[in-house]
């Protein structure tokens, strides 16, 4: 029985995992696949529901692109039977994102199986449509070898998108398969552990050979951990000077324009329509001039801080750290540093922990009888 | 364990042998041992047994052991327990029927208490009031005790200071109450 | 829908009155509630925390089917429900007829202060030159003459109390809106016209008369009287007979012609009383007998101004009367000695006292301190049985309620204290006899209340500190004393004041402690058919109890109400059409109540009809001098009719008082109440004139309360709800004494049961416990019982039949029956009655099962019934109690052992006298008026010995042939006893027979023991959470035969609230699910704790079931979009209040 | 009189605080005029966003006062309340806005003077604590 096996990989990283999503793909129980592919009109990777095997040539699940995060796909995928297993190959922020879906009920684990890589970040989708111009698997190439040789991922002056430098989760622990770059042979097998019955189960029956994990694995894992968290750290002390009071969050925030594009990418935000969207802020003429009447001036479009304020106190809690908000912005707006840096007290406050576990229920729908005391009464 | 052995209440002897303790039984029967009269006892400093514990031995059949005990003869009939007991329960009657019951028996450990009130009764019989120099002579005789009279001397000059004890020996023809006791007697033998 | 017009009166205003009227109001009778009390909630308007929460909690008894029939908001305040007529102050003066129809009295004293006027602004108070004790802070403070009874109820109108009030008129003249009118007083307005032609005559007559505060002239001769007759009215004419001129005789008959309704009594000395009678055939009243005193003047005065009043008595026709009289409590005072000093010894206070200290409302706003010097109390103590299991006061009872009263209150102190205070509670048996009463119990325990066994006889004053000293008697027999900041006197209970008079008025026998008297085997039944006792009027019950007896009262109401037709005239209430405005713009009408110029002053209209005209929702603001007159309301209605708006905001006083009118209003003018909405201008008025001068004129204040209402009720709509449709059917589970009479309470309303029976026959436990402890024989009433079932054309009975699977919700429940010959059905119902009983629970303790002579207390009974055991022949038994009771794992008290024990053990010495008895107790529970079986067994010459947990008895039982031998340690003696036992009975308890499953299947759950989860212990003691399922019997909790029977009547009354509907209405406050928003993530399922929500797979909908909804909005604050709305308080509506509250 | 005059809104719950607020009324027990009530059914139905947005409004306190725990009309409405205002005391300090600001109470039906008096401080400590910052220049 083989909790860790070997994916070859003496012809390039991304031929070898190719080939291993074709291994799996060639399952019968396996009805697709669902990975970042390079589009074939441009050079641009977008996940990727693939039935054909060949189709997978296109796969890049290490490309330095994260345009999007896929557990929404994988919600749209799994929130009611789909007739066949899909195998996901996600990000470990994606899962997490994913895990918290799932407690929301808008995807569910049923006929998935999740392949989670070692996640060396990506680009912000601005700078790597830059990079990109050019072959993308050579790219990928150098990306790689910045990121796993010591380097932090920059090719060409391009960095990490400030999200993916903060990040400190980057082993997809909630995976069924995790396929491990941290500590591994990149020039000759890749190990990919099952973490799970039903990645167990996957894995015996494709013809791998058995191994154990690298006992190099855990220091390299170390060693990025401890960097992402220096980084987060910094970046969490710059974020809270730039936002320690009403009027400078509102000069943070100034060039928003209310186009909730952040909401929209971000992938625990699930409702179908924001609050903000709905008729509840559809003011009355005769508010608005109220507001301005009482404070004299009144920016248009309103409620922007409420809007973000809001998101923080109803996702606050599941924010994963992806960073898409960023990426959505149009203006540029630094929002992950700001959302990953708030929300971090308010997980700890409630010792939740988004896409730890399917078992955590999210803090706002439980309580227990005594607890929080510290909060009550005005002393 | 052995100590409990010893001192251990056998219940099947509640129903043999407690004639005797039968009729004052009845009377406490609906005891709760609740310590009501134990506390507002005035002189349970003085008892061996508390109240509480000479009235469950009373109820658990324990005639010999409730005779043994001075509780009762120390029982001064103030009747606090009587008011205070929730059940309503005639305590200090109980009390007295127990120091009949002993009178009878003549137990050794309360004959001084005995004869004292048997001659005090007596005197009363004979003369309608007490004449402390005979009630007095007739019990230190009865006692057989050549020293007890020592023990009173102090206690006899003082009331005799203050001329609270008759001196003159009876005299004056026969007692007027006899017939009253006679009469009493005569009753509680019918009832 | 269709009402029953049949209504019930129910006497006393007090927690069971209440449930009893909510209970009858909910199905839909009219019912008329009464308390002499000027205020509701009984003596609950003084007790703020209550066991086992240690907090309120009444206002769970608001109707949960079609709230906005009643007011929501807390039930201390008052009670308002559309079917309920509140008459306060007010007493039953006669009672006639019968079952069905009876006429009764009502006589309502004049408070002086009308109620419609006062607004409750306490100018009048401060003036008052009387202080009397406060009687709601149980004599702890003082209150003036003119006062508000309780300070929370609304209305909140003063009220006077005449033995105080010295008609002095300073409140008169002080009050802002001439609401008190002493000159109208009772008495003086009975004008007495003295007619005499001495004038000392006149002048003593009219003194004595004016004393006693009547109106009262006089005249000299007969001509006189007449023209004094003719200017003015009077009520009575005392006139003499022998006068100069115009005789009285000629008097009386001229008088009589001038005017008709006089009454005319007369004087005559003794010669001509001949005359006097014969004056009497042509319209005298009476006569009195010269010469007379006032002791003779005063009484027929007196009678002849009641019976006055009698005649303007209000009557009232009724299918049935509820008596609810509640009790009172032991007064320690009225002992002949007061050994506890109350009264005497400033820190001796009663336990109702106690509540009040730690009140919020209290006279020390809660703090713990010691009333008389505000020293804060460090050592308490609580006296048990002060009045109670004590025959020197009359009281060979237990009053039930007072262990458990004195634990909360020892927590409530440690809590009040912060840790720092020693609590102890001396008792002679903590008597934790309910369900959950025991683990309470063992938490005060746990917390460091200290429990002490002992009954104090008497408290002093310590020498130096004058401190309350307690004398007590500890176990080992060593007096101690100890010396307390505060004690407590747990007061027991006592008839209720008046219960004689009303129980006589109704014919009803007392029992010998005064309490009503309820026939054998009921708690709520009298020997007068249709009068119905219901709570602790008869005595000795907690609030749970008397809820259950409450409703179980109302049950036999209705039952008499059906029984005389009532529920088959139906009165065709017709649906008000009301205008569908849901698709226009809003356009409010506001109404301001000016209430004088109390609420606005006249220069400030022109300013809020301004700032109420920025909002373009605002079609007119109209202003209203009083809109609680009828001419002010007219003058409401007239402006909603000349131009309809389509919601209408009216800012006034308390909105609570104006729920019915509302509705009134909506039928008058087609507009739903629902759109209506009235503010409280006058309490923030009163709140700024307290604040000072500066807040008082803040201009913006009040018209900002306008404008918050407003914009909340702009953006209110109507609620279109499908109303749930009702399966108007029962099932009853379970065939014992309590499913058979649930079946037969429901099945006698008119609504087909289904009665399931796992056995073969009906009956539970009666066959075997034969008789109850007073002696009553059950075996006849399961005959009956069983009879009554059998023959009633309602009720299908299905034995040998077990329910195997169940779905739905009230008012549409499927269950599946499957017979032991393996036929299944499936049953459409409404509601389901759990009454699936209980068993003795089994023990393998003291030797049982090894030897022939170990029992338990029904395999004892059984033997000696089918004669496998002689009491003839047995010398000796011995009686374990709580074997394998009230200790963990089954840490609860099964109620029944210690009575069944007595029980036994007098049937014992009936039969054989000789035979020896000890029982073995840890705390002899004989609740109630059993407490008096106790004391009969004590003088039966059973020996009762107490054991405790750390010193259990020991059996030994070497084989069959060997004797048991039980050794136990006496607590008194400290001695063991041995015994040797010919019988060793075992009392182990009731083990229920609930099925988990079974109640999971209709959505209920037990609690840790395996009894239903009620879903509140005090005020819903016989509902399950889930609404439509309710239990009864021992499948609720242990109890005895009779209390069963009662949770089963109480049962089948919350049962017929259900089938008396043919829908479910939805509240106005209800959650609504917007579905187009609704991303179905289920976290309002999560958080809805009425399980009122769920997601229908085939519609992939999130529904909410209206009838379970109780409006609490958990839903609308956990969703994140606004998908979850609470009707009538969403989203939109707290942002625009928000608005206006910051603009 | 150039006194700060803070503003408070105060959301409470229908069973317990109302009716307490309402008894501190009938017993003559005054508080400040700052206190602007806003009636809920119950503390569990507070939604953060009702905080966020008095805040941002200007106001300089927020109060949600509910029932005891144990006491809640509707089970274990306030338990859900302590959650939201442990969040929302979590995240809005972040932000420069002072704790003290924001304020949980549990105020039962009888508390009227209790009610009075947790007013009376609450005003008194959010008027130590100056305007809000949302107050005046804000724009929402």
């Amino acid at each position: 029985m083989a909790k860790t096996a070997l994916i070859p990989v003496d012809n390039g990283l991304l031929p070898g995992l190719r080939e291993f999503l074709r291994q799996t793909l060639s399952r019968p129980e396996i009805a697709a696949v669902l990975v970042p592919c390079q589009l074939p009109m441009k050079a641009m990777i977008l996940p990727t529901l693939v039935n054909d095997p060949e189709r997978l040539s296109a796969a890049n699940p290490l490309a330095p692109a994260f345009p999007l995060n896929a557990a929404r796909m994988v919600s749209r995928l799994t929130r009611k039977a789909a007739g066949g297993t899909v195998v996901a190959v996600l990000r470990a922020c994606e899962i997490r994102a994913f895990i918290e879906l799932v407690k929301l009920k808008q995807a569910r684990s049923e006929e998935l199986i999740i392949v989670g890589i070692d996640c060396l970040g990506a680009y912000a989708t601005r700078d790597f449509l830059r990079s990109a111009h050019q072959d993308v698997d050579a790219l990928t190439g150098r990306f790689v070898e910045s990121a796993l040789g010591g380097g932090d991922g920059t090719v060409d002056g391009v960095c990490l998108a400030p999200a993916c430098q903060a990040c400190a989760e980057p082993v997809p622990s909630g995976a069924d398969l995790i396929i491990c770059l941290l500590g591994a042979d990149t020039d000759r097998a890749l190990p990919v552990t099952a973490a799970t019955e039903k990645g167990e189960a996957l894995l015996e029956r494709l013809d791998l050979p058995g191994a154990t994990m690298p006992e190099a694995r855990e220091t390299a894992v170390a060693v990025l951990v401890n960097r992402r968290r220096s980084q987060r750290e910094a970046m969490g002390e710059t974020t809270r000077a730039l936002t320690d009071s009403l009027e400078k969050l509102a000069a943070y925030l100034a060039a928003c324009v209310n186009c909730y594009n952040c909401r929209v990418a971000c992938p625990v935000c699930y409702c179908r329509e924001c609050v903000f969207a709905t008729d509840v802020f559809d003011h009355e003429p005769c508010q608005y001039l109220g507001w301005a009447g009482r404070k004299g001036a009144v920016k248009m479009p309103t409620d922007t801080l409420f809007y973000h304020l809001t998101r923080l106190a109803h996702m606050g809690t599941a924010c994963v750290g992806c960073g898409q908000c960023s990426n959505a912005c149009p203006s540029g707006i630094p929002l992950a540093e700001l959302f990953i840096t708030a929300s971090a007290p308010l997980q700890e406050a409630f010792d939740y922990h988004p896409g730890r576990s399917l078992e955590e229920k999210p803090p706002l729908a439980a309580f227990r009888d005594k607890e929080f005391e510290e909060v009550v009464g005005i002393k | 364990m052995a100590l409990a052995e010893e001192t251990a209440i056998d219940l099947g002897a509640m129903t043999q042998a407690t004639a005797a303790l039968d009729e004052i039984r009845a009377m406490v029967r609906p005891c709760i041992q609740c310590g009501t009269c134990t506390g507002s006892c005035p002189n349970e400093f003085a008892m061996d047994l508390t109240p509480r514990h000479m009235w469950r031995l009373v109820l658990l059949g324990r005639t010999e052991e409730v005779l043994a005990s001075r509780t009762f003869s120390l029982c001064s009939a103030c009747y606090l327990c009587s008011l205070r007991c929730p059940r309503g329960l005639p305590l200090t009657e109980a009390m007295g029927r127990l120091k009949q019951l002993a009178a009878r028996r003549r137990l050794p450990h309360l004959r001084s208490g005995n004869l004292f009130y048997r001659n005090f009764i007596a005197s009363v019989r004979r003369h309608g009031r007490v004449r402390e120099m005979e009630f007095m002579s007739l019990y230190f005789a009865q006692m057989m005790n050549p020293w007890l009279p020592l023990r009173y001397a102090g206690m006899g000059m003082r009331l005799l200071r203050r001329g609270k004890v008759e001196l003159r020996l009876p005299s004056r023809g026969s007692g007027r109450l006899v017939n009253l006791f006679d009469k009493v007697a005569e009753m509680e033998s019918r009832s | 829908m269709k009402r029953k017009i049949g209504n019930v009166l129910v006497v006393g205003a007090g927690i069971a009155g209440i449930r009893s009227a909510l209970d009858l109001a909910e199905t839909g009778y009219g019912v008329v509630l009464i308390d002499k009390a000027e205020h509701s909630g009984g003596v609950l308007s003084q007790l703020d925390h209550q066991f086992p929460t240690n907090h309120c909690g009444m206002c769970r008894m608001l109707p949960l089917v079609e709230r906005d029939a009643g007011g929501q908001f807390c039930l201390r305040k008052g009670l308002f429900h559309d079917n309920i007529e509140i008459l306060l102050g007010t007493r039953v003066t006669a009672v006639a007829g019968e079952p069905g129809r009876f006429a009764v009295s009502l006589r309502t004293r004049p408070t002086w202060v009308d109620p419609q006027r006062c607004t409750g602004c306490g100018a009048c108070a401060p003036v008052c030159p009387v202080e009397v004790p406060d009687a709601f802070n149980a004599g702890l403070g003082l209150r003036r003459a003119i006062y508000l009874p309780v300070p929370h109820q609304v209305p909140n109108a003063y009220t006077i109390d005449p033995a105080a009030c010295t008609r002095c008129g300073a409140c008169v003249s002080a009050c802002p809106c001439g609401a008190v009118t002493l000159s109208t007083a009772e008495r003086k307005d009975f004008r007495i016209l003295v007619v005499d032609d001495e004038a000392i005559v006149r002048q003593s007559l009219q003194s004595w008369l004016e004393d006693e505060g009547y109106a009262v002239d006089s005249a000299a001769s007969g001509p006189a009287a007449l023209e004094a007759l003719e200017k003015a009215e009077y009520q009575l004419m005392l006139s003499d007979i022998k006068m100069a001129g115009m005789d009285g005789v000629e008097l009386l008959r001229q008088a009589r012609a001038l005017r008709p309704d006089l009454a005319v009594v007369l004087m005559t000395a003794y010669a001509t009383v001949e005359t006097a009678v014969a004056a009497m055939k042509i319209g005298a009243l009476d006569y009195l007998v010269k010469p007379f005193d006032p002791d003779t003047l005063v009484p027929m005065v007196t009678r002849v101004h009641e019976e006055r009043l009698a005649a303007r008595d209000r009557q009232v026709e009724v299918g049935a009367i509820v008596l609810a009289g509640g009790t009172d409590y032991f007064d320690p005072r009225q002992q002949e000695v007061n050994p506890y000093g109350y009264g005497r010894i400033p820190a001796v206070v009663t336990s109702l006292e106690f509540e009040r200290i730690v009140s919020g409302s209290g006279p020390s706003a809660g703090r713990l301190v010691r009333p008389h010097d505000g020293r804060p109390v460090r050592k308490i103590a609580w006296l048990q049985c002060v009045g109670s299991r004590d025959i020197q006061c009359g009281a060979d009872f237990c009053s039930s309620i007072c262990c458990m009263y004195a634990v909360k209150e020892a927590m409530l102190a440690q809590e009040r204290g912060g840790g720092d205070v020693a609590a102890t509670i001396f008792y002679m048996d903590m008597r934790c006899f309910g369900k959950s009463f025991q683990r309470y119990r063992d938490r005060a325990e746990d917390q460091g209340v200290r429990f002490e066994r002992g009954r104090i006889h008497s408290v002093i004053p310590a020498a130096d500190s004058g401190d309350p000293t307690l004398r007590f008697v500890g176990l080992d027999g060593s007096v101690r004393d100890e010396t307390f900041d505060l004690v407590v006197l747990a007061l027991g209970q006592r008839p209720a004041r008046g219960a004689a008079e009303l129980a006589q008025m109704a014919e009803l026998p007392l029992n010998p402690w005064g309490f009503p008297a309820t026939s054998p085997l009921s708690a709520v039944r009298t020997e007068r058919p249709g009068i119905v006792i219901g709570g602790a009027f008869a005595g000795l019950r907690d609030i749970g109890e008397s809820v259950i007896l409450a409703s179980a009262a109302s049950t036999e109401a209705a039952r008499v109400l059906h029984g005389a037709g009532k529920s088959l005239a139906a009165a065709e209430n017709e649906a008000t059409a009301f205008r569908d405005v849901s698709r226009q713009p809003p356009r409010v009408l506001v109404a301001v109540c000016t209430c004088g110029s109390r609420i606005l002053p006249p220069g400030d209209r022109t300013r809020w009809v301004d700032r109420l005209k920025r909002d373009p929702a605002v079609q007119e603001t109209i202003f209203i001098d009083r809109i609680c007159t009828a001419e002010g309301w007219q003058a409401l209605a007239d402006a909603i009719s000349a131009h309809p708006p389509n919601r209408v905001l009216i800012g006034a006083c308390h909105p609570y008082v104006f729920t019915r009118r509302l509705r009134e209003l909506g039928r008058l003018t087609r507009l739903h109440p629902a759109l209506m909405d009235v503010v409280d201008l006058l309490g923030p008025r009163m709140a700024a004139a307290g604040e000072g001068a500066e807040a008082a004129h803040d201009p913006d204040s009040l018209p900002r309360h306008l404008a918050m209402a407003l914009a909340r009720l702009q953006k209110t709509c109507r609620l279109e709800l499908e109303a749930m449709p009702v399966r108007r059917q029962a099932l009853v589970v379970g065939g014992g004494i309590a499913g058979m009479t649930a079946a037969l309470a429901i099945a006698d309303c008119g609504y087909p049961v289904d009665l399931v029976e796992a056995g073969d026959r009906l009956g539970g436990n009666l066959p075997w416990i034969g008789r109850t402890l007073e002696g009553h024989d059950l075996l006849a009433l399961l005959q009956d019982t069983a009879a009554r079932v059998g023959r009633h054309p309602k009720i299908t009975v299905h034995a040998d039949t077990r329910v195997r699977g169940a779905f739905g919700q009230a008012g549409q429940f499927y269950s599946t029956l499957e017979n032991t010959g393996g036929v299944v059905q499936t049953l459409e119902h409404g509601v389901v009655v759990l009454a699936t009983g209980g068993g003795e629970a089994a023990t393998s303790a003291y030797g049982f099962g090894s030897h022939p002579a170990i029992f338990t207390q029904k395999g004892f009974q059984e033997a000696w019934a089918e004669g496998r055991l002689d009491p003839g022949a047995l010398n000796t038994v011995v009686m374990i109690q709580c074997v394998g009771s009230r200790e963990a794992p089954r840490n609860f008290c099964s109620r029944v052992c210690c009575p069944t024990a007595i029980k036994q053990a007098l049937a014992l010495k009936q039969q054989n006298p000789e035979v020896a008895v000890v029982v073995l107790y840890r705390d002899l529970m004989t609740c109630g008026f059993a407490e008096t079986w106790f004391t009969r067994a004590r003088r039966a010459g059973i020996v009762f010995v107490a054991y405790g947990l750390d010193d259990k008895p020991k059996v030994d039982a070497a084989g069959p042939e060997q004797p048991v031998t039980v050794t136990v340690t006496d607590p008194v003696l400290g001695r063991p006893l041995t015994v040797t036992a010919d019988a060793l009975v075992l009392a182990t308890g009731i083990a229920p027979g609930l099925p988990a499953d079974l109640a999971a299947a209709y959505g209920a759950t037990l609690d840790q023991d395996g009894f239903l989860a009620e879903a509140e212990s005090k005020w819903r003691p016989v509902d399950s959470l889930a609404e439509g399922v309710f239990a009864c019997g021992l499948a609720l909790g242990p109890r005895n035969v009779e209390e069963s029977i009662a949770t089963a009547a109480a049962a089948a009354q919350r049962a017929l609230r259900i089938l008396e509907r043919e829908r479910l209405p939805a509240a106005h406050l209800t959650a609504v699910v917007r579905h187009g928003l609704c991303a179905r993530c289920g976290r309002c399922i999560e958080v809805c704790p009425y399980e009122a929500r769920r997601l229908d797979e085939d519609l992939d909908r999130i529904l909410v079931n209206p009838a379970r909804c109780q409006g609490c909005g958990a839903c609308e604050a956990i969703c994140p979009n606004g998908a979850a709305v609470l009707n009538g308080l969403g989203m939109a509506q707290i942002f625009g209040m928000l608005d206006q509250a910051l603009a | 009189m150039s006194a700060f005059e803070p503003t408070i809104i105060a959301f409470v719950c229908n069973w317990c605080t109302y009716t307490g607020a309402d008894l501190a009324g009938t017993s003559r027990q005054t508080y400040p005029l700052n206190v602007r009530l806003i009636r809920v059914m119950c503390t569990g139905m507070v939604d953060p966003q009702y905080v966020l947005k008095a805040l941002l409004e200007g106001a300089d306190g927020i109060l949600v006062s509910g029932c005891h725990p144990g006491d809640c009309h509707y089970i274990n409405g306030n338990y859900k309340a302590r959650r939201r205002i442990k969040l929302l005391k979590t995240l809005l300090p972040q932000f420069g806005f002072a704790p003290q600001r924001l304020r949980l109470t549990w105020i039962g039906a009888s508390d009227g003077i209790e009610f009075a008096r947790v007013m009376r401080e609450l005003v008194e400590q959010v008027r130590a604590l100056g305007p809000s910052e949302a107050g005046a220049k804000m724009v929402i």
